[in-house]
């Protein structure tokens, strides 16, 4: 029988499992077949907790999404199409978020009486016709995937843990996937263990002829190849691309990167990348606390390193006090903020986008620091770069913020040639630069820039430190004029970084009736709203700030021409506050605290609300 | 390990090349100014270029310490110098990197900072300025103050009881532990020089008498007069003998130390011989600390040697580099699954 | 001779000598003896650096300053009358500050050569003319300490150091205060040491009389006892005001006083006053750094003490991640910032009031908070007595904002009755209040506070802790709802204070041209101004904001009924920003940061300007 | 000081009520289950209400532990729970006080607030599960891991020297210091009792198995098999004995621990006896953790009295309201100089 393909523009599909199941790893597979095959995609995970609850419970829940497509795709997609669920748990979990009419894939074996009563359903949702409306198949994957392994030398238990293999099978066969790569990956990731090796790619194709031969599936799907511009491509979540942006400033700049990091969730994949990387001279320490994090950190920069720190909310809480010393001190020093929810502890593993305020004015004293932060897994690379950038040649701490969706989120990164990155130039004094009168730390150059002069340069040594320093010379100083001299040189050092911002991009019309504001991972829901809106003739825009301290130059003006402005946030109205002192007008604000991104929807509706 | 009186000269350094001009800010007959002074007449003659030393301290009347040192310095925040001392030395491997923190810098704020550093036995050295008391905030007891100390924050007596910090610096697994007085120029100089050469973390605990807020609190042995009776000067391999008229020993009894008197029934064979690189004998030592009935034990109280998280960071990237080659962007870019859109 | 006595309404004088002269002393007796009197006055002691610094340097200078008054005072005064200069490093510092005109009277035997070149005079100014314009009584006070104390038992160092009290002599004859609460004071200080008593009492008598006699001085002034109103006062520092209202307040509510703190200047004395306190039943716990001093508030509270902390900028900083945990345990915290200058160490014995962003919004995540600010030293009781009645009538942490001028700063305090300060009403529950499904920590009152359940209690066994927790049952929680829900109960705790604030006071007309708004130690400053300014005719009010988070509910419409407004702050504008945000619309603005408080003639200086 | 068999019933407590109803959420072989199963079947027999026990914990899968105990609890933030706790006993002395903590959590981030309320001898209990690795987190290596440890954050193996925890408490002077093991029950049972009923700070060290991250980090004593060999129960009063056979003992000799094989040359009379007050003898313990040629030693290794700062406190509040009486309102605010205007 021949089974019918259509075509389609985009998709959305998650995995749903016990944490045991392998479920990151499955859509990890999915996701690297989609990106060989072209299209464009955007992933996310989702785990309730850190701890691997009880078998069969719904905090055991693990789950991730993705969404692909044949156009550019700006989120992991808000309900997906389709559901993979390996348990009644998974189902419960998530069959709330399933589209109208999605298709649900089920490993029956799973719905035992235990495992239903576990998760809470009085009957078999698979049976008792609870799941009308949607397409479901119900699949008997832990029995099947027994039959195929029968001769296999793996455990009965080794081999059901195959059985995600088996569902990946079937999806690559739904959306006409290739087997190929993931069997390769397979073969290599289990190189001391052929028999795990295969018995997976067994389970696979089994999964992939199931749903080539079986009567059950009519209908398969195509997603076009997308039309990325031309190029080398992989796929990258934000915390590796932070990671390779910062090795690839640091090598820009003839340095050495060091980091100084506490692990916490969701940043510490930033640490585990880079200490993977000493062939590449990069210094990781793992220090005591997020205090010693930075400090080290700071010391390090102090040294001549590229020097790196990188937390999440409650240890960037921490980091308030050395931060300032950084700003003082004025030495390059980049600080990662993986946000989560909070307050406090909050939802360790879920994104949100609340530490705005802190990373601009969240210390004592007037202590200004540029703020950037990156809109897309694929940005984090740009940003930690430009970051790495900026705190060098102006001699500042430079926080750059990313979240939990991002920097666990994955998408094709467009690999750039490293030849033509930027180089980053920097100057350290010499021995000659010492003047009559000594070395001069905080002289000035034309940025207000002091010279990074680095210990072990015979005749330049100086003393730094938290107390106020007179400018030019850093003796100590407390007098009243010098205070005022120095809180002034500090503000306009942040303003100065303006010069480096390009002009802001407007997506739709430079003029027009609202401004769709954001800022960060927000970027992608926002594009899909504003472009529906765009489609249904709207007069929307979309302008997305990547330094939200200082503000571009060009801001205000670009404000001036919407009657309104509109900022969509995962918070309770951070940049919304900014922009009201900054811009003294009315703004409509569209605010969500849930510890999940928003759906395009949300902002979509917002606009309709707005433009009435 | 007690090579301390070959002194290198060559490279033509004097104690006025580490003064720098400006003035020095501590309470007239702050026992400061005696440490400052001995640091810049022993640094000289360590075969260390100047550029190469790199004074890093917290906050507290100590903490200033580096503003005084013609080095590079950085007088950093209260408590954290461990912290960012770890960052310089593991950015710069070349540097001769010193800690200066107080008994508030370095033991209240900053406790976490010093066990770990002590721990992972970095190649730095750390002065600690015990003068049990917050000087720089004026008079409030610190952890190292004594039961009952009647202070600005404590003025029915303290009820904290106090850290020995050398002890604390052996729970963390130190590799050098030293005990220095002020006034005890000799003693200092030792315990500085010891410090720089030891590979690894070195701790140096220095008495230090506050004349504003804390005056006499170690007169005894600060009093020339009954210094002898009251201080036991310990080197390596040598019985440990005090006294003004070096009549007095230590021996071990039941597991604790004890004061005998040579003579009739103790003779110096008898007695403890110290070794610098045994555990039981530094803990002995240390226990004597706040007793009374015991003299108050200064000079190297313990060395042993152990790798250093430098070395080790320095091996390790060699290592690795051996195996893998040196990271290229390309190697790094490319290290995942890449497809091409053509 | 009878001399002349000239009256006048007020004064202001700077004792300045150096940190060994007793300074500090000699103002504070002035002080007294001038509140005895019945003037309202302001004092504020400035002193450069935490260590003694060497016998007669710059470095080593030390000051006090008053105004004094026959109306109401509202500052210690911008330039003295009459300067005291003890030696010449003294007058070097702070001639620059002297009333043109002013009078100077030194100590000329401290005029030595030595003396002069460390100050940096290059000639005796007391000799060279270089004095001209001013009134300088050039005195040999040691001498004639010497020679009155000829007989007395002290070292001729002991006879040196009496010195002060001799000019403190004639300061008490040419402003006409009376020598002998001093005398009895000096007689109870150095009750053990009787003959340093009366060298002091001789010293402090051979001054007076010197001015009562010789023929250089002519004339004496007098100040009328201003008309405050009836009661019992006392000066009062902002630091002790503080520590007595979270006494009071402790007192009223039926509880114990906990203190959990590290010593930071400008904050310290606040620690010393309450450790002194045992038998008021305060317990002091001086922790081993700022967050185990606010780490332990938070548990003291947990277990049913009136807890406080009390700190300064940089450890405010670190208090951040435990000010998160406070919020979202929502257990009843005072959190005192005396605020000093900044960033980092910054200027340690220096005012600013650069911490207000940071007390509203600078910590991780959406963490809104009570925030309010004292604006005298008096006012500190008050304000310190209602953050602890509004932390525990609303469980909740409160942030309380005084700085360096206010803290070290005095005036005199209207001693309130013990009897008719409110009563605070703190309901615990009690096993009673147990339901059938067991406790509920989260349960929500009418102004939806949890309640305070005091472990202890047989029955109300619970947990809290800083992951998100559900409403009312208070289990672990990382449903999306729940956390939207949690977000904006906590939000709206915040926001129900406002009916607690009562209607905002205008000094002025309720509506007219420029509304001076201020916050904080300001308020003295923009009243001198804005009385002078009222006094031109102009038409100017003053708005004092005591409450910073919430804003008061009448704020937006006060504002609205003025054409212009300015905010007048000690830091680079950070009410101003949050208050654009709030009103969009435009603010004027004046900032200082020099470390000093504002002099009242800056403000009246931009009045002039905003008003043409 | 060794009751510990004399338990108390008569408050009709049993294990059930310490068990709430929400579920437990460790991964499903983790060493947490049989630790939380002893507290709850030993509190009841602590002559304790339920009502006053307090269980304050800090951030890592161990500190979770709270939400399994029926009883008040706190699960505060990263590495701050003894700080946090301090506060609970100061403000409320009649609560039985828990501190549950991790290596990470009390040794990495919260070491100091460690050695803090160690040192000052709160009357509270601290409980350290010691997995040598951060279990929350996700793998990574702790301040308790080996060196060489290959984890998520040392992928070329760790170079941090580990500390020992028992060893930090001992430095910071610690009254009480015990080891156990999370699946030897009996162990587990008597450093509970006896730190709940030590008065000042107790530190109990479980090792503990984490499945997922560390699995068979401490198999040559968790295993039934080699533990005998492996593991030295000491016992105040006691030989030193261990192995098999009960045939190996421990002596001291050039002051260091030497295992020695009872028989023709040595007998039970010449091995070390355990005396929990002796500091040195602790000290040799403690030696012989990390030192493969010596038996890992378990039991209450230091128990000595000194007083709590929550009894000097109290005590220090009724001295002084004896000679000030007890302040009003009224004393306080007149207490300075005061005038009229009338
Ligand atoms: C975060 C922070 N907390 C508190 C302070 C205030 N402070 C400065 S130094 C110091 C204690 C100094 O004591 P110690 O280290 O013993 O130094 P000493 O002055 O005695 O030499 C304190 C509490 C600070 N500067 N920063
Ligand atoms: C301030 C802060 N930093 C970091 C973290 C992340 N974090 C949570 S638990 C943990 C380590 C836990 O290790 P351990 O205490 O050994 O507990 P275990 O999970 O092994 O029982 C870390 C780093 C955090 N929650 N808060
Ligand atoms: S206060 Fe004490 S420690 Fe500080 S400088 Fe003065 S004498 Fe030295
Ligand atoms: S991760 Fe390890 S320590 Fe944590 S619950 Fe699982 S097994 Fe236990
Ligand atoms: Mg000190
Ligand atoms: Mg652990």
């Amino acid at each position: 029988m021949a089974k019918k393909v259509i075509r389609i523009n985009e998709a959305t599909i998650r995995f749903a499992g016990d944490s045991g199941d392998g479920m990151q790893l499955t859509g990890t597979r999915f996701t690297e077949a989609t990106a060989i095959v072209g299209n464009d995609l955007k992933t996310i995970p989702n785990y309730p907790s850190e701890i691997r609850a009880p078998l069969g419970t719904l905090a055991g829940v693990s789950a991730f999404q993705l969404m692909f497509g044949s156009q550019k795709v700006f989120t992991p997609g808000d309900l997906p199409d389709t559901l993979v669920a390996m348990n009644p748990a998974a189902l419960k979990v998530h069959l709330r978020d399933l589209k109208k009419g999605g298709t649900i894939l089920a490993n029956s074996n799973a719905f035992t009486d235990k495992n239903l009563k576990m998760a809470g359903w009085e009957a078999n949702p698979l049976e008792d016709g609870s799941l009308e409306g949607y397409t479901v198949f119900s699949i008997e994957m832990s029995k099947l995937v027994g039959k195929a392994l029968e001769n296999s030398d793996l455990t009965s238990k080794g081999i059901e843990r195959t059985k995600n293999m088996f569902a990946l099978g079937v999806l690559f066969w739904m959306y006409n996937r290739p087997i190929e790569p993931t069997e390769e990956w397979l073969r290599k990731k289990f190189g001391k263990n052929p028999s795990v090796a295969e018995a997976n790619i067994t389970a696979m194709k089994t999964g992939f002829n199931y749903g080539e031969t079986t009567e059950i599936f009519t209908t398969s799907y195509a997603v076009e190849k997308a039309d990325l511009p031309k190029g080398k491509y992989r796929n990258i979540t934000g915390n590796v691309a932070v990671a390779y942006g910062l090795v690839a400033a640091a090598k820009k700049a003839g340095k050495e990167l060091f980091l100084g990091s506490y692990p916490i969730t969701p940043a510490s994949e930033i640490l585990h990348t880079l200490s993977t990387l000493r062939n590449h001279g990069v210094k990781t320490f793992q220090a005591e606390d997020e205090i010693a994090g930075i400090a080290s950190a700071i010391g390090a920069s102090y040294a001549g390193d590229l020097a790196v720190t990188t937390t999440s909310g409650p240890g960037m809480a921490l980091k308030t006090e050395a931060i300032g010393l950084a700003i003082i001190t004025e030495l390059p020093l980049v600080i990662v903020n993986v946000q989560r929810g909070g307050p406090s502890t909050g939802m360790p593993t879920k994104m949100e986008q609340s530490d705005l305020l802190q990373a601009v004015v969240g210390r004592n004293s007037d202590a200004r620091i540029p703020v950037l932060a990156a809109k897309d897994p694929a940005d984090c690379f740009e940003c930690a770069f430009e970051a790495a950038r900026i705190a060098m040649k102006y001699m500042t701490p430079v926080i750059l913020l990313s979240d939990g969706y991002l920097g666990q989120g994955s998408g094709p990164w467009q690999i750039p040639d490293p030849k033509t990155l930027p180089e980053i130039v920097v100057n350290h004094p010499s021995s000659a630069d010492a003047g009559e009168d000594g070395f001069m730390p905080y002289a000035r150059d034309e940025n207000e820039t002091r010279p990074w002069a680095i210990p072990g340069t015979p005749g330049l040594e100086h003393r730094i430190g938290g107390l106020e320093k007179e400018n030019i010379t850093g003796m100590v100083s407390q007098d009243a004029a010098n205070h005022q001299l120095m809180t002034d040189i500090r503000a306009r050092k942040v303003d100065n970084i303006k010069q480096d911002i390009p002009p802001s991009e407007i997506h739709g019309e430079p003029k027009g009736k609202l401004l769709v504001l954001g800022w960060g991972s927000t970027h992608g829901a926002i594009h899909v709203a504003v472009d529906r809106a765009l489609a249904k003739g709207q007069s929307v825009s979309q302008m997305h700030l990547r330094w939200v301290s200082p503000f571009p130059s060009d801001l205000e003006e670009i404000c001036n021409g919407f009657d309104e402005i509109l900022i969509p946030e995962v918070n309770s109205g951070q940049l919304a506050l900014l922009l009201k002192g900054e811009l003294a007008r009315k703004i409509h604000q569209l605010n969500i605290v849930r510890g999940e991104p928003f759906r395009a929807s949300e902002i979509e509706d917002k606009i309709n609300e707005i433009l009435g | 390990m007690s090579e301390t009186n070959i002194e290198i000269q060559d490279l033509n350094l004097t104690r006025k090349d580490f003064v720098p001009g400006n003035e020095v800010r501590w309470c007239p007959g702050c026992g400061d100014y005696s440490v400052l002074a001995n640091m810049q007449k022993t640094l000289p003659v360590m075969g260390v270029k100047k550029e190469n030393y790199a004074f890093i301290s917290g906050i507290g009347c100590s903490s200033r310490f580096p503003y005084y040192m013609n080095t590079y310095g950085f007088h950093s925040i209260h408590g954290r110098a461990p912290a960012i001392a770890s960052g310089v030395k593991l950015a710069n491997p070349e540097l001769a990197v010193w800690i200066i923190t107080g008994d508030g810098d370095g033991f209240s704020i900053g406790g976490n900072h010093m066990i770990h550093a002590l721990r992972r036995n970095i190649d730095m050295n750390i002065m600690l300025f015990n003068n049990r008391i917050y000087g720089l905030t004026k008079g409030q007891y610190s952890p190292t103050s004594l039961l009952g100390a009647k202070t600005k924050s404590s003025p029915f007596g303290s009820i904290d009881r106090p850290f020995n910090p050398s002890a604390v610096a052996l729970g963390a697994n130190a590799t050098f532990i030293s005990r220095a007085l002020d006034v005890d120029a000799k003693g200092l100089q030792e315990s500085i020089k010891r410090a720089q050469r030891h590979k690894g973390a070195s701790f140096i605990e220095v008495y230090q008498n506050c004349i504003i807020f804390n005056d006499g609190e170690f007169s005894d042995v600060e009093n020339k007069a009954t210094r002898p009776d009251n201080a036991l000067f310990v080197v390596h391999g040598e019985p440990m003998i005090f006294g003004k008229e070096q009549d007095k020993g230590i021996i071990m009894e039941n597991h604790h130390p004890k004061v005998v008197q040579l003579g009739d029934k103790y003779s110096e064979k008898d007695l403890l011989v110290h070794d610098e690189t045994n555990q039981i004998i530094t803990n002995l030592l240390l226990e004597m600390t706040f007793d009374t009935s015991n003299p108050t034990p200064f000079g190297v109280l313990r060395a042993v040697e152990a790798p250093t998280y430098d070395e080790m960071m320095i091996e390790q990237i060699k290592a690795v580099t051996k195996i893998k080659g040196e990271g290229t962007l390309e190697d790094l870019f490319y290290s995942g699954d890449v497809w091409e859109v053509k």
